[in-house]
């Protein structure tokens, strides 16, 4: 689950961590009103979850309370990268010295929690990584003893900064730990880490994404999430309410299967073919008729869809559940699209029984199911 | 013989009361799997398809010759009884849960460690040596007693794969699922090592899929030690997006890192024959024997 | 630091454990009033730290509003075990099954906390373990990865519960444990806990000790101490305000010495020459002389004290230090009272000169001086 | 030659710049004891007496070839320098911080005893091989070279004892301060292993408190490993009262345990004499050699 900014910053003000000035804004006037009461230059930042905001738009500078109005004007409602805008940060403007990252993530490798720093903070960790390498530190965490502060005094002293003002960057990166420990985070990380020119230093941009699986013990993040204060589309919203796991893709072919693997090679092989799949969606291991008839009516209230691959190899799943689920959303709402099905596995002949007394075609390769859906669409987008 | 599971595999059941695992229990014992016992925490005294249910692990094992475990525990509790099977000294654990917090299973892994046992999963379909043993909830009927070493990070992808391996007619030695979670205990690499030491085996097939750097460490691995049986592999997500989860909590490309272009290159850099669609792990293999 | 019963159990029931229904009364008034409103039999209970509080006479039952403020007012004021009883805790009556204990503790020479139980409770957990050692279920915990539910589940069993009564019993045992851990307790128990006729189980008696050394982290518990509710006698408490180590025994000769250990060794031979020590009394190391004047007024003021010992072996204490707080002292108040003093180590020529001057005699013998003060004592109460 | 510390060590001091650290690192130094460099969070690129100081230990052992470390550090903050110099891979560190919680002195121990240190204290004195090197707080002139190992729960009734050990032109081998709290790295069955293998050391002086029971495990050592070298004890605490701390956090009867008399009658049984007075340990230790 990504936090929103002012949400992370709430969170790692909590945790002792200096951040900007500032407040959230629902309206212009609200905006106005905080950088009046702020009293100085502000920068004006949509708040939504998606990366390159800065790039897309989304943040703004602005000397006067009026200029703040307008600015937030301008973000509010607006669809920043595909999402609409509906709050912005209003924050005092910080004069920099340099621009750090700090960041706390999980080493898949090392199976284990890791601190991340740079003195060349501002852009994405990957994009320092890839230019200056040198200008990284890395340690990885012991799960059984925790980071230390001396380790954190380690890293302030590499980025080369001495005395109170190393043991203050130590301090802002033992008190990351804590909080990202503390919220199960997948990846908590100031960036940037603004040192200010009297040498103390500010969060001014802050991200926090908690482990998903971990939400159960952060009742007031997964309310937060219950409440629909989320950037999910329609189908994504369906699909998490039914237990679906789905991902919007830019492609016309819709695609359902059981397994996130077997999705996954499904969508490459349609594109292998020269299809462009509309979607991943894995109705998982053990999967109804009922899971099976959402599954396929989120796929076909897609407008962009322009035919579905439905693909299963039963194994806990049984074929005869899947076929009966295909057969109810046709029953409820009819095929308005064209519909291949790929069906083996575990009742694999009911299933079929099932399908073909239907007067529906099931094929047994997956390789030709793809081939077969690839070029129904083509023909279409054809004629 | 398998590896990791085999004959000689004698296997408790954690959370053998719940419905998956008091349902694939009888699978497994079907399957001709040794299960000992089973645990759950309250339910001690009673019987799951005439096993014996305990309330601990360490009951179990003393009451039963024991030397692995498979775990349906719930995804909050799932970690502490890996602890608690890792604590008895089982020296196989299968942890099939799905969900389980990323900070629980970074401790579990860490202990594991330190005591050296093999931990599958989790979120695995779990381990099987057709034929010997089946510890996992894999649909027996696509697995054939044969050659192929089979290390997947997906559950009905690795079904589709293994199925083609069982139609050309090379069956497979051992099929494990690695497990799609970000943190699992058995590595790619750990794998490899495996079948290189066993007999049985004469190739390899590892399927992958997108997110973290599991595979470019394979890839390595078969680069540096010149690996000696043929590898072929097969990475799935291709076509995913960055930063979005594909099913699994695992299959995500993080910023630049996790892609299957990556993970593709750093395969055919190592001299492994990457496979474009499912069907062609099997041939492949076929051709390379 | 020992907690009053009450304030442990208030901690107790914040981590979920199942204390009686209760109000802690410091007038017998209340007392009624507490018990009206529980509306059955009670328990009237003295909040003293003293251990042994149950056989003399500071626990009482009442099966009436009436009784109960009798009950109150007759522990209320009065002095158990050396110490005034200021409150009581009014308790519900609990039927009883069975008495066990669990507790968490720390094990010295394991260094690591254990978890210990036993169906045995009620009584001392040294008395258990000297009179049914086969009857203590003992745990030692896991220094990097802490306790565990399922060892608790273990110990549940092996004390021979099954079903929900065992998932209960291991539950309360692990969120002691939790309790334990987050106040720094050198000692969490319940003893007894109750198994009650339906099953349930209840902490009938709770005692926590805190970690000095520890108080630090926990601000609520220092400002109580700060707040002054303590059971110090008033030297206790004048020594503690100056930062010396301080008990009161039963003897009548005053001790003073520099280390731990060097004052417990000046005691055994105090009483190996037929004396009884009247306290110890360590000035720590690197005494001062505001330090030593401090010391040696605390026990001139103790009207037990016959005659005084100061055995200072001076490493980083500096001898004329000592003698410059020793003459200090008479100075101001005078020696109402015979002192011995040994004085050796560091600066020990310029400490014996000062005294000298001062016409105090100094030995430099540790066991010589010990007879000595001994003798003059002897000689005191037999003249 | 010396136990733990000797002509070879090179010490790196931690809370190098407050008074105590400052102060010793002087009395150090003047013993003739290799200082190579000072720690002080926030004060690096200092000195004290000449001895450079840096920001961690990290830094000091990279530009200072350094094998032990004495501890000055207030308590709060007395456990994480443990973990930084433990990390740092010094193969001796001294504790000399009193009042550490017991909470951090446990995982500290854990952590020495799973890489290996060797750690003395807290809340000691510290350790002197005479003539050697001094590595610690305790004044220096009492101690003389020679042939008695002491280990010992206390600071100045050590040197109580030490001095008569040196009048009796005994001298002293190595003379332990194993620490007054309830934790402690070093234990007296440690310091007893230690001096069966140190030629130097004839004869063996320990002295316990109260509180603990690491004294009658150094009895049941040597009475079951038949110690090979003359043992005498001394106990303080026997007219000390059940549940009052004596001073030291260590020094206090829980219950029934931790009592002088169970500690000296252990100690009788193992054939160690234990002497009534301090002035005895001397005396008995000339009779024994």
């Amino acid at each position: 689950m990504k936090l929103h900014e002012y949400e992370a910053k709430k969170i790692f003000a909590k945790y002792g961590i200096p951040i900007p000035k500032g407040e959230v804004a629902t309206t212009s006037t609200q905006a106005r009103e905080i950088t009046a009461k702020l009293n100085v230059p502000v920068i004006v930042k949509a708040q939504i979850l998606v990366a390159g905001r800065g790039k897309a738009g989304g943040i703004l500078f602005a000397d006067t309370p009026e200029e703040a109005e307008l600015a937030a004007r301008k973000l509010l409602d607006a669809e920043i990268k595909g999402v609409r805008v509906s709050s912005v940060l209003v924050e005092e403007k910080v004069s920099v010295q340099k621009e750090l990252y700090l960041g706390i993530t999980v080493d898949r490798a090392q199976r284990c929690y890791v601190a991340v720093a740079s003195s060349r903070g501002g852009m994405e960790i990957e994009e320092i990584a890839a230019k200056t390498p040198e200008e990284i530190v890395k340690l990885f965490i012991d799960p059984a003893y925790g980071f230390h502060l001396y380790l954190a005094r380690q890293v302030a002293r590499k980025m080369g900064y001495v005395g109170k003002q190393m043991l203050n960057l130590a301090s802002i990166f033992f008190k990351l730990y804590r909080l990202a420990i503390d919220f199960d985070a997948e990846l908590a990380e100031m960036n940037p880490l603004m040192e200010k020119p009297n040498q103390e230093f500010v969060a001014a941009d802050t991200r926090l994404i908690v482990d998903d699986n971990a939400l159960y013990r952060h009742v007031e993040l997964k309310n937060r999430l219950a409440e629909g204060e989320t950037e999910l589309t329609p189908q994504e919203l369906k699909a998490q309410e039914s237990g679906l796991a789905y991902v919007k893709l830019e492609g016309n072919i819709g695609i359902i299967g059981n397994g996130a693997g077997l999705v996954m090679a499904t969508l490459d092989t349609i594109q292998l073919y020269g299809g462009n799949p509309a979607n991943f969606l894995d109705v998982g291991g053990g999967a109804s008729a009922e899971r099976m008839a959402a599954a396929l009516n989120i796929v076909l209230s897609d407008s962009e869809v322009k035919a579905v691959l439905i693909n299963v190899l039963g194994g806990i799943t049984r074929c005869d559940d899947i076929a009966k689920g295909v057969l109810e959303v046709r029953k409820r709402v009819g095929f308005a699209k064209p519909i291949v099905i790929r069906l083996v596995g575990t009742n694999e002949e009911e299933g079929r029984r099932i399908l073909t007394e239907a007067g529906i075609h099931v094929l047994s390769s997956m390789e030709q199911s793809a081939e077969k859906v690839v070029e129904i669409v083509n023909v279409e987008g054809g004629g | 013989m398998g590896i990791f599971v085999d004959k000689q595999t004698r296997a408790i059941v954690q959370g053998i009361t719940g419905a998956q695992g008091s349902f694939h229990t009888k699978l497994m014992l079907n399957y001709g799997t040794q299960i000992m016992a089973g645990v759950t925490p309250g339910k001690g005294g009673t019987q799951v398809h005439q096993v014996p249910v305990y309330d601990t692990v360490k009951e179990a094992t003393e009451n039963h010759d024991a030397n692995a475990s498979i775990i349906f525990v719930p995804a909050p509790f799932a970690a502490e009884a890996t602890f608690e099977a890792l604590e008895a000294n089982l020296k196989t654990i299968v942890i099939i849960t799905e969900h389980i917090p990323i900070k629980d299973a970074i401790r579990v892994m860490a202990k594991a460690k330190q005591l050296g046992t093999v931990v599958i999963g989790p979120n695995t379909p779990g381990v099987i040596a057709p034929g010997e043993c089946k510890l996992g909830i894999m649909p027996a009927h696509v697995f054939k007693p044969g050659i192929v070493g089979i290390a997947s990070r997906s559950g009905t992808l690795t079904y589709e794969i293994a199925a083609g391996i069982t139609a050309a007619g090379l069956g497979q030695s051992t099929c494990i699922g690695l497990g799609g979670d970000p943190i699992i205990g058995l590595s790619f690499v750990e794998a490899l090592k495996q079948f290189e030491r066993d007999e049985q085996t004469k190739a390899v097939a590892l399927i992958g899929e997108i997110g973290g750097n599991l595979e470019e460490r394979a890839a390595e691995f078969i680069a540096t030690e010149g690996y000696e049986k043929p590898v072929v592999a097969y990475v799935a997500g291709r076509t995913a997006p960055r930063g979005k989860r594909m099913g699994h909590a695992g299959a995500i490309v993080m910023g630049r890192t996790g892609t299957a272009r990556s993970k593709i290159e750093a395969f055919e850099k190592a001299g492994v024959r990457v496979a474009e669609k499912p069907s062609e792990v099997a041939k492949i293999l076929g051709q390379r024997i």
